[in-house]
């Protein structure tokens, strides 16, 4: 199990590639993978948007995304979990969010990986302003529910 | 000791702080901490945190605490 | 759009890193991801399983799954859809499908890649005969609803 | 012209064929296919397609037409 907040880009295929790569005792008692992968739009409630700025309460922020993931992994009887989640500046085009989890059987995978971003948009604190095509910031006001 | 207090994203530009540290003198609620910090009315929206945990505003406040005031989470 | 059915290993995550390097014209337009891989276990209803035999319909197969993705891609507005499926011989451990979906917002990608998934387990012409690891060969009887 | 029939995985295997040529003559449809090639019960669970397309038992088949017989499918 892994979690990262981190101001670099996100490769998200290639972090998957080496972080499976890194779990050779579950060869075999994986069935199935269900990934998400949230990336910066370039438009957003009517206005273009250039760029972005992703703030976040670090402490509270690991702790709310460890707590969760426990949970997670306990109540689907996941086989592990990576989640990385960008923060700083970000432009379109960039990954902000991947969460990958991994399990014996489809309806653990896509229930549990579907519950962490759930959960992660509506309580991980992490807030997002974006800088306008036309100037000006502005912070997002809400996440919408999935 | 102290209360250590946070206040993050479009709330942290509108109380105009982003850290703070309160005498624990007279508070007993995260609500009396919001007082000190500020002469503005809590938003209705505002979520609060005690020691990196989710918390109401009625819930007690001991010295050597961190309050977090911010506004909805737009993570994701 | 690709569909492909294959009797060489995929290697999922270095499959999506180079799709998804071919869709530059959609950088700012997704804003989700959604994947979906399975892969094979070493054991199945009580039995340690030592390979697996992938058999379909290779006319029907194709046309089900083209059908499948049109109207998938035109129900949830999706931007680009990903699907590769093993035939063949297969070992622990190797992918046999693999489900991705791009879409503006993440509640149409979740959707759609589980549909996805669900239409090709109960309807797609493929069938798996499992070699036991104590000898024999078997056909799966059916698949479970996810 | 001739009627292709296909049968796949374990009903391949129950019904000894996998490819089958038939004269058109008295077939109507997909239970007459089935029953000009085996003296096999139709299993209750079997799948039956005409031209690619699924098919329940009484649909209409044609000279030309390809029609498949198959078990549950079991891919992904």
């Amino acid at each position: 199990m892994q979690i990262e907040i981190t101001t670099d880009p996100i490769s998200p295929w290639q972090r998957l590639d080496s972080y499976q790569q890194q779990m050779p005792g579950l060869v075999g008692k994986v069935g199935a993978s269900a990934v998400f992968v949230g990336s910066m739009r370039d438009f957003n409630e009517d206005e273009s948007i250039s760029a972005m700025r992703l703030e976040h309460y670090p402490a509270m922020t690991l702790k709310y995304l460890q707590d969760l993931v426990n949970q997670t992994m306990q109540q689907w009887s996941l086989l592990d979990v990576l989640l990385l989640h960008r923060v700083g500046e970000v432009t379109p085009g960039d990954t902000i969010v991947l969460v990958a989890v991994w399990s014996a059987h489809r309806a653990e995978a896509f229930a549990a990986c579907r519950h962490l971003m759930e959960e992660l948009k509506s309580r991980a604190p992490f807030w997002k302003q974006e800088t306008l095509r036309e100037g000006g910031r502005r912070w997002v006001g809400k996440n919408t529910p999935g | 000791m102290t209360i250590e207090v946070k206040f993050f994203a479009s709330l942290r530009e509108r109380v105009g702080h982003s850290d703070l540290q309160l005498e624990p003198a007279g508070i007993t609620t995260v609500t009396d901490v919001w007082q000190q910090c500020t002469r503005e009315a809590m938003p209705a929206n505002v979520l609060m945190a005690v020691n990196l945990e989710y918390v109401q505003s009625g819930h007690p406040v001991h010295d050597g605490d961190e309050v977090a005031f911010f506004p909805p989470v737009t993570g994701g």
